[in-house]
């Protein structure tokens, strides 16, 4: 093994030692030390995460076997990680930006009793080590538990506050939905271990290239397989249609939707589709069922988020958005993008959501853009910092965003030129909603009660300090992937990935990219003048027609919950009035009312008269000598 | 004279005493048809006895006298009849002690 | 001679415990230090796994009828052996200090269950088998009617004709079967030897099909099973579901099975119909309960409809997840229960409707809670995932048309049973504190113990399953030889 | 052939006893060591070992079989006087005739049992029958036991009188009555022999109580003083079923294409009306009547099936069926009434009581580990060697009879008495019906011990 990776073990298993003290300890440990370690030890697997994202960047990588999770006869399932390009990429990500979610937290939470408050850390750290066991995992099952590990802690999570039971509630419909996406993961998993024997990545990519269209792996087990394995990320990436499930889990403290929606949970889809990416190849059908999936998300979610009102639930549908976009890139080829607008979005996301947890720390927790206003006097460096979230992610250069985007856009414009009309506008429509989020929630006049006002004030520096450092990643973390048309062999992160994902070399002259940027570059900053100018003041707009549409997110949870829900629950309810027991049960009690009515009826043969006696034993006889000495002759 | 006369009256006299249960309601006369039963199951017998005496006389099978436990299962039949005219005569007795009837038609505390 | 034992300490202690008169807590004791004997000779029996002499008996017995008293522990024995000592052991420690009416009775009765239990667990002839499967039945119906709830006396009677019934055609089975044999023996090697035809398996199929079918419960021969678990006595439900219930399934493994593998091939499609039916039903009938005991009994309908469709996936991934689920079926249904008989007896309700808010005050029991009803639904590291991972892989597989049918279908049980135990947590732990729990729900020692046990089986196997597989790896090996479909027809 | 002279014998000594011994204790502790010798000497004959050398003229055959159920019905009216001799005294003053009728009809038994000629039969069946109709009546003012005698008699001289034109008919074909099988062809389809062998089938299935010629063992049981009841319903019935099978299995052999489908006719049609009738009795005693009906059923099978396993399965269940049936009659003698409800909560305050009755009922359902099971084994086991769907119909009625069974369980254990008075036992009393229960245990346990005299 790998000298510099002998210590990977210790990635997940400090968070999980931080679980176990933060868990068991909870009633003993003071504020200060729960913060301490579960910060801590996030800290720790960051720096080994460095370590070992160096020794890959000297080009190593390996799969590292611990034991046999299951070893059966024709089936083998260690439980190994595989540290290479995409894992230790990921690694830095959660780890680095759960570290800062971490200490934001320590500050964020501190109104909290010290029980609950070491229970959150226990779960932020349950959190990370999930994540970190998806990512590491060398095969599909530990895949596959840190999957359904993140989906457990996010549950844990959403419904941190137990008292309210809409956070519950909010709680268990995400569980639910993202069971919906296990399912369909859990089949794919079987389907391959039936057909290839083995859920190791690397057995079954080798079995399939080598297979691929014989009898042995068809084409159709690769378009089910594929397919399978993309419902399951959409379930955990919120795609459509098992998205709603992530609006819904603001419910949650804000550094937890930071964490579900830029480091953990939401880009595991990404990271499994990316994973798989030699399967996807062999699966152009299934490429393009991905790609306008995701265009269609993200179109819908930006339409929503047109409307939304409360500040993190416009940041919510922006993720989903942004995620639509990871797709589009995904469906058409160009993994790399996607991981690339992956971390970058890691970045501002994160960025904007503890912005978005600091605004709502100093409003004491009011999150309807529609009293706020004018904070950027007060919250100077929430504002600053939020404002560059913003253009990061409106995709202005020369900003992170702006580079994963306009590598997605490019990937879309190869790929389908239509997908690449819908999805520029989508990008506008981005930079619109961020806009309008930033006007009117740090500029025109202050909408809330006096003693918001009074009570106004910058966040402390435990909240503050993650916010520069995350504002100045979102400048500059575009800069390892810049493109050949800017800077001669710049696309750093390209050669790194190329090796897991596959170099994208795409033919297009520097003319069409140059056109491309432009494009997009100008209708940014046109849409952004345009919020400027409609919400520079607020006016509250009863919303008409289409927008009343959006406002409503297209009334899907209320279709959902027509077709799906009530139905279910209806059924249920039949079943349990008539079919039980009017139906199965009266059978079987039918039965034994026979035996005692049967019962009940034959005693009368028994009359008490002897004549009745000697003349039934008559019949008896008669017919007995009769049968027998006329018939069975 | 042919067997089969003393067959058919034996099942005739069988067949009356069976309806003669059937029919009467006064235990006495129920008793006697049983009686009647008996008897014709002794005539019966005592036929076929003499059937195979002289079926073994005229296939001339030297049996110490053929046919003869015909009509000694007669006698039994009577002592057994007789000792159950008593036993049955002193239970009828008891009853009609009891109910003053020897109307069997009044004997349904027993049934269902 | 350890597999006499394992049925002789229960059976002793029954008997003597029948005849004891004395003071509650010495019985409560005595069982449990019982049930610790029998745990540790399990314990021994597990390294005698080299030696078969040791894990055998046989003796004359009913000779004139060509029966024996041949007791053998194979890999199915094992894992069944372990988890009845265990389930004992945990239950008995749970019930330390309990008071009950009549203790001795009551612990006699729960040990006589225990010796007929084992005995089909380890039997290797077929009338033996009958005996200890009909053993097994009647100290339960005698718990539950005597200790059970104000429906009993019908709802326990119901329980007992009902398997009664199923039980008798199995008896008419075996008997045609005895009679076939060559040496008109009852022992299975003799019973295996016979060459059926098709059309005699499958009668014979069904004869034992319906026994084992009411005993599980499969679909829709399930409607004692609700009544009977709402209406027994907490300690002696935990014991039906946990352990009875694995009664059905040793019959499905080692009888229905190998003696019968082309009827159990050509009639699979129908059973599995039933049984992935019976997942989704119970499963929609558990959203709809309010009692939490019924909804807990509802619960594991699904889960036996699963892993009787793993029994007839007829693929050895099935058969060994289906092994392994055994035990961890067993281990997690009986803290559900454990926990279901705390919450009632602390609250006095079993009510989801008056149930709430209980996660305010006592976070221990809710944690317990959680982790058993999370391994319940087969998270991952928990216990039961392993073994459902492996039933779905196996079902799969299964050597049918409609093999992506009964997966996809079963599989939604997985949804379904999120959707149920999640509204569980939420109506009992959730929200603001309700009136039946004001305050605080203390965990007596023993209680925490026994509970602290089982979480502890659960993580365990969950992250290190290999002991389980490693047990029953042999056993399904041989199962699959026996009903390996395609070399069968290869064969005739 | 030593038990029938001595117990003819020690009938008449009784009759005589209640001239000189006033003592009732001292008579019946006589009419014990009267039994207790008859059984010495059965068990002695079966070992050969014969009291008298009398030339019966092969009227008579005590082979093994015979011999081994005589010893198992003379065990049961052991077990019978110990457990119900003071509830014969309760019936009436003549203590010391009952004993002695009890003897002759013992006599009578050993008779049926080991008859081997037509003529013994008969004579067996009415030495049995006439005590057994002055027993009936023996409680003189109780109108129920008058009506009973008189039904009783009036069918039972009935079926008498079918018996004989059987025999009649019989003799007219073959000129004996020899009851050994026939190899004369002529004789074997003759129309007289068929008759006869129709009506000899519907006289014994009278005798045994089989249905449709049932109808007088309900009224009959249920008017009989219980104690009678009981001895009838048991050891009668079960010497009266060795006959009937000896019967159609020796001297009937090769007709057994013609008679075997009427048989099982006559075990559905029994095992019906006997289940279902008692499932909705209210009087457990009633309850029992039919129920006997049922059982008698099951040991039909024994008839229906000709072979080794039928034979056997009757011994056991002859054993098994007499034991636990005079167990339940004798804890009845000590109801006040016979209502189920008078068994409520018996098991809290009589735990033995209570513990062996349920292994009695136990026993009759034919529930694993109890005699009754095994026997019932046997019978299914004969007569699936021929048809499965009997088979099937028998184990559907056992299912049934655990309905009717199990009420008395449940009003034992799991109901509470109601009502204040509860019966009291002696304790010397439950201790011997322990003693019983635990034998019918062994029997489905061990049964070798009862089948194992049939091959030492």
């Amino acid at each position: 093994m790998q000298s510099s990776f002998q210590l990977a073990f210790l990635i997940p298993l400090l968070p999980l030692i931080g679980f176990l003290i933060n868990g068991l300890g909870r009633n003993w440990l003071s504020k200060q030390w729960s913060g301490l370690i579960g910060a801590g030890t996030i800290l720790g697997s960051f720096l080994i995460s460095l370590f070992i994202f160096q020794a890959v960047k000297a080009g190593q990588g390996e799969v590292i076997s611990y034991f046999d999770f299951i070893r059966m006869e024709g089936l083998r399932i260690p439980f190994a990680f595989q540290i290479d390009a995409l894992s230790s990429l990921f690694l830095l990500i959660i780890t680095g930006i759960g570290f800062l979610i971490h200490v934001y937290s320590i500050s964020y939470m501190h109104e909290e009793s010290s029980t609950s408050f070491a229970r959150y850390f226990s779960y932020l750290n349950l959190f990370v080590f999930s994540m970190l066991l998806l990512v590491l995992g060398s095969n599909y099952v530990v895949l596959f538990i840190g999957w359904e590990g993140v989906g457990l802690c996010s549950y844990l999570l959403i419904g941190f506050w137990i008292k309210n039971q809409q956070y519950t509630k909010a709680a268990n419909k995400a569980f639910i939905m993202n069971r919906i996406g296990d399912l369909a993961f859990l089949l794919a998993i079987f389907w391959l271990i039936i057909k290839t024997g083995s859920a190791s990545f690397q057995e079954v990519f080798d079995f399939i290239q080598a297979n691929q269209g014989t009898s042995k792996f068809s084409v159709t087990d690769i378009t089910i397989v594929t397919l399978l394995l993309f419902i399951g990320a959409t379930g955990k990436s919120a795609q459509l249609p098992l998205y709603t499930w992530l609006p819904d889990a603001m419910a949650g403290p804000t550094p937890v939707s930071a964490l579900i929606h830029a480091a953990t949970m939401v880009t595991a889809g990404i990271y499994m589709i990316a994973r798989s990416n030699i399967i996807y190849s062999l699966a152009p059908l299934t490429l393009s069922i991905i790609s306008w999936i995701g265009l269609a998300t993200a179109f819908l979610a930006a339409t929503i988020a047109l409307r939304q009102y409360d500040i993190k639930k416009v940041l919510a549908y922006s993720t989903v958005s942004q995620l639509g976009f990871m797709f589009l890139a995904l469906g058409s080829g160009a993994y790399i993008a996607a991981v690339f607008h992956v971390l970058t979005h890691a970045f501002f996301k994160a960025l904007l959501f503890l912005g978005s947890g600091s605004v709502i720390h100093a409003m004491g927790g009011e999150q309807d853009i529609r009293k706020m206003g004018g904070l950027s006097g007060k919250l100077k460096i929430t504002y600053a910092t939020f404002l560059i979230g913003c253009l990061a992610i409106a995709g202005l250069p020369p900003l992170s965003g702006f580079f994963s985007k306009d590598a997605i856009l490019l990937s879309a414009f190869l790929h389908q030129p239509l997908q690449y009309g819908i999805a520029l506008f989508t990008a506008f429509l981005t930079a619109f909603y961020m806009f309008r989020l930033l006007f009117l929630t740090f500029h025109g006049s202050f909408r809330g009660t006096p003693e918001q006002q009074a009570h106004l004030h910058e966040s402390p520096a435990l909240m503050t300090i993650p916010l520069v450092i995350l504002a100045i990643l979102s400048v500059a973390g575009g800069w390892i992937g810049i493109p050949a048309v800017l800077l001669q062999d710049a696309d750093w992160l390209g050669n790194f990935l190329a090796p897991v994902l596959g170099s994208t070399t795409h033919e297009v002259s520097h003319a069409t990219e140059w056109l491309l940027m432009s494009l997009s570059v100008g209708g940014v900053l046109l849409t952004i003048g345009f919020a400027w100018f409609l919400f520079r003041h607020y006016r509250a707009t009863e919303s008409r027609g289409i927008l009343r549409f959006f406002e409503n997110k297209w009334y899907v949870d209320q279709l959902y919950d027509r077709v799906i829900v009530q139905p279910i629950f209806y059924l249920g309810r039949i079943l349990k009035e008539w079919v039980e027991p009017r139906i199965i049960d009266a059978l079987v009690n039918g039965v034994g009312k026979t035996v005692q009515l049967a019962g009940r009826q034959i005693r009368f043969l028994q009359s008490g008269q002897i004549g009745s006696y000697v003349l039934l034993m008559v019949m008896a006889m008669v017919v007995v000598l009769l049968v027998q000495f006329f018939i069975r002759k | 004279m042919p067997i089969n006369y003393y067959l058919f009256l034996a099942i005739a006299l069988f067949s009356i005493g069976v309806v003669g249960v059937l029919t009467r309601r006064n235990a006495i006369i129920i008793f006697m048809c049983i009686e009647l039963m008996l008897n014709a199951v002794n005539l019966l017998l005592v036929a076929f006895s003499k059937m195979h005496y002289n079926q073994a006389a005229a296939a001339a099978i030297p049996i110490a006298n053929p046919g003869i436990d015909g009509q000694l299962f007669v006698f039994f039949i009577m002592v057994v009849a007789a000792a159950e005219v008593s036993v049955g005569l002193a239970i009828i007795v008891m009853l009609y002690r009891n109910i003053h009837s020897v109307d069997i038609n009044f004997l349904n505390r027993l049934k269902h | 001679m350890v597999v006499l034992l394992l049925l002789l300490i229960p059976l002793i202690g029954a008997c003597f415990l029948f005849l004891y008169k004395g003071d509650h807590r010495f019985v409560a004791a005595a069982a449990l230090r019982l049930s610790i004997v029998s745990l540790l000779v399990m314990g021994a029996s597990l390294f005698y796994w080299n030696t078969p002499e040791m894990l055998s008996f046989t003796a004359p017995w009913l000779t004139t009828l060509g029966s024996s008293l041949s007791l053998r522990m194979d890999g199915l024995g094992t894992i069944l052996s372990l988890l009845t000592t265990t389930a004992y052991f945990i239950l008995f420690w749970y019930l330390k200090g309990r008071t009950i009416e009549r203790p001795a009775a009551f612990f006699a009765w729960l040990l006589l269950a225990q010796v007929g239990m084992l005995g089909v667990f380890l039997a290797m002839d077929s009338l033996l088998f009958y005996f200890f499967w009909e053993l097994a039945l009647i100290p339960m119906y005698f718990l539950a009617s005597q200790w059970g709830g104000a429906r009993r006396i019908p709802v326990t009677f119901k329980f007992f004709i009902y398997t009664f019934l199923g039980s008798v055609f199995m008896l008419i089975g075996i008997l045609y079967l005895q009679s076939k044999t060559a040496d008109h023996s009852f022992a299975i090697e003799s019973i295996r030897r016979i060459r059926l035809t098709n059309e005699q398996q499958s009668w014979l199929f069904w004869l034992f099909f319906i026994a084992f079918a009411i005993k599980l419960p499969v679909f829709p021969f399930h409607t004692w099973q609700p009544d009977t678990y709402e209406e027994s006595p907490t300690p002696v439900t935990s014991i039906l579901s946990a352990v009875m219930v694995k009664m059905g399934i040793l019959g499905l493994l080692r009888w229905l099975l190998p003696l019968f593998p082309i009827a159990s091939y050509m009639w699979g499609d129908v059973v599995m119909s039933l049984a992935v039916a019976g997942i989704v039903y119970a499963s929609f009938l558990a959203m709809q309960q309010v009692d939490l005991k019924r909804l807990i009994a509802y619960s594991s309908i699904a889960h036996i409809g699963l892993i009787a469709a793993g029994a007839f996936a007829l693929n050895q991934m099935a058969y060994q997840g289906l092994l392994i689920q055994l035990f961890t079926h067993g281990i997690n249904i009986l803290g559900m229960w454990v926990l279901a008989d705390i919450i009632e007896r602390k609250t006095g309700t079993r009510s989801l409707d008056s149930l709430g808010g209980i996660a305010q005050h006592s976070p221990t029991l809710t944690i317990f809670f959680v982790i058993i009803a999370l391994a319940n639904i087969a998270l991952p590291l928990t216990n039961a995932f392993v073994g459902e991972f492996l039933l779905f892989n196996g079902i799969l597989a299964t050597p049918s048309n409609y093999y992506w049918v009964f997966a996809v279908v079963g599989g939604l049980g997985i949804i379904f049973a999120a959707v149920y135990t999640l509204r569980m947590i939420r109506a009992i732990f959730y929200g603001q504190p309700s009136a039946t729990s004001p305050a605080p729900i203390s965990l007596a020692t023993h209680e925490v113990g026994a509970l602290v046990v089982i979480v502890g089986l659960i993580l365990f196997f969950g992250i290190y399953p290999q002991p389980l597989i490693d047990m029953t790896a042999a056993f399904s090996k041989e199962l699959f030889d026996q009903t390996d479909i395609t070399s069968l027809f290869r064969k005739s | 052939m030593n038990a029938l002279l001595v117990s003819a014998i020690l009938g008449v000594l009784l009759m005589l006893s209640s001239v000189f011994i006033k003592n009732r204790s001292y008579i019946h502790a006589l009419a014990l060591a009267g039994l207790a010798t008859l059984f010495a000497l059965n068990l002695a004959e079966l070992n050969g070992w014969l009291l008298f050398e009398i030339d019966v003229k092969g009227m008579l055959r005590f082979d093994r079989y015979a011999l081994v159920m005589n010893a198992i019905m003379l065990a049961s009216l052991f077990f019978y006087l110990l457990l119900s001799g003071n509830a014969m005294e309760k019936v009436g003053p003549h203590y010391a005739d009952y004993l002695a009728l009890l003897f002759f009809i013992c006599a009578g038994l050993f008779m049926v049992t080991g008859y081997a000629s037509l003529l013994i039969l008969f004579l067996g069946i009415e030495v049995i029958s006439i005590p057994l109709y002055i027993l009936t009546g023996s409680d003189k003012r109780n109108l129920k036991s008058n009506e009973a005698a008189l039904k009783y008699f009036l069918l039972g001289s009935f079926s008498t009188g079918l018996l004989l034109l059987g025999i009649a008919f019989f003799y007219g074909a073959r000129g004996n009555f020899t009851a050994t099988v026939s190899v004369d062809p002529t004789v074997v389809g003759s129309s007289l022999q068929l008759a006869g062998l129709l009506l000899l089938l519907f006289a014994m299935s009278f005798k045994v109580s089989v249905a449709p010629f049932h109808f007088w063992t309900p009224d009959v049981y249920d008017g009989a003083p219980t104690v009678f009841t009981s001895f009838m319903a048991t050891i009668v019935k079960v010497a009266l079923f060795a006959a009937f099978v000896r019967l159609f299995e020796d001297t009937f052999s090769l007709q057994f294409s013609i008679w075997q489908p009427w048989v099982a006719g006559f075990v559905v049609i029994t095992l019906l009306i006997g289940n279902l009738t008692a499932v909705f009795q209210q009087s457990v005693k009633r309850m029992l009547a039919y129920s006997s009906i049922a059982q008698a059923g099951f040991m039909l099978l024994a008839v229906y099936a000709i072979n080794g396993d039928s034979k056997e399965g009757l011994l056991l269940y002859a054993a098994s069926y007499s034991l636990a049936t005079i167990g339940i009659f004798a804890v009845l003698t000590y109801m006040q009434d016979y209502a189920f409800e008078g068994f409520n909560g018996l098991a809290k305050k009589q735990p033995l009581v209570a513990a062996s009755l349920a292994i009695f009922f136990l026993s009759l359902a034919g529930i694993p580990l109890t005699g009754g099971f095994l026997a019932k084994l046997f019978m299914i086991k004969a007569a699936l060697a021929y048809q499965l769907w009997l088979a099937i119909v028998a184990v559907i009625m056992a299912v049934i009879s655990v309905f009717y069974y199990f009420r008395v369980i449940q009003a034992m254990y799991f109901r509470d008495n109601t009502q204040s008075i509860s019966p009291e036992f002696p304790k010397a009393f439950s201790i011997l019906l322990l003693i019983t229960a635990l034998i019918v245990v062994l029997l489905g346990i061990l049964p070798e011990a009862i089948l194992g005299l049939l091959y030492f």
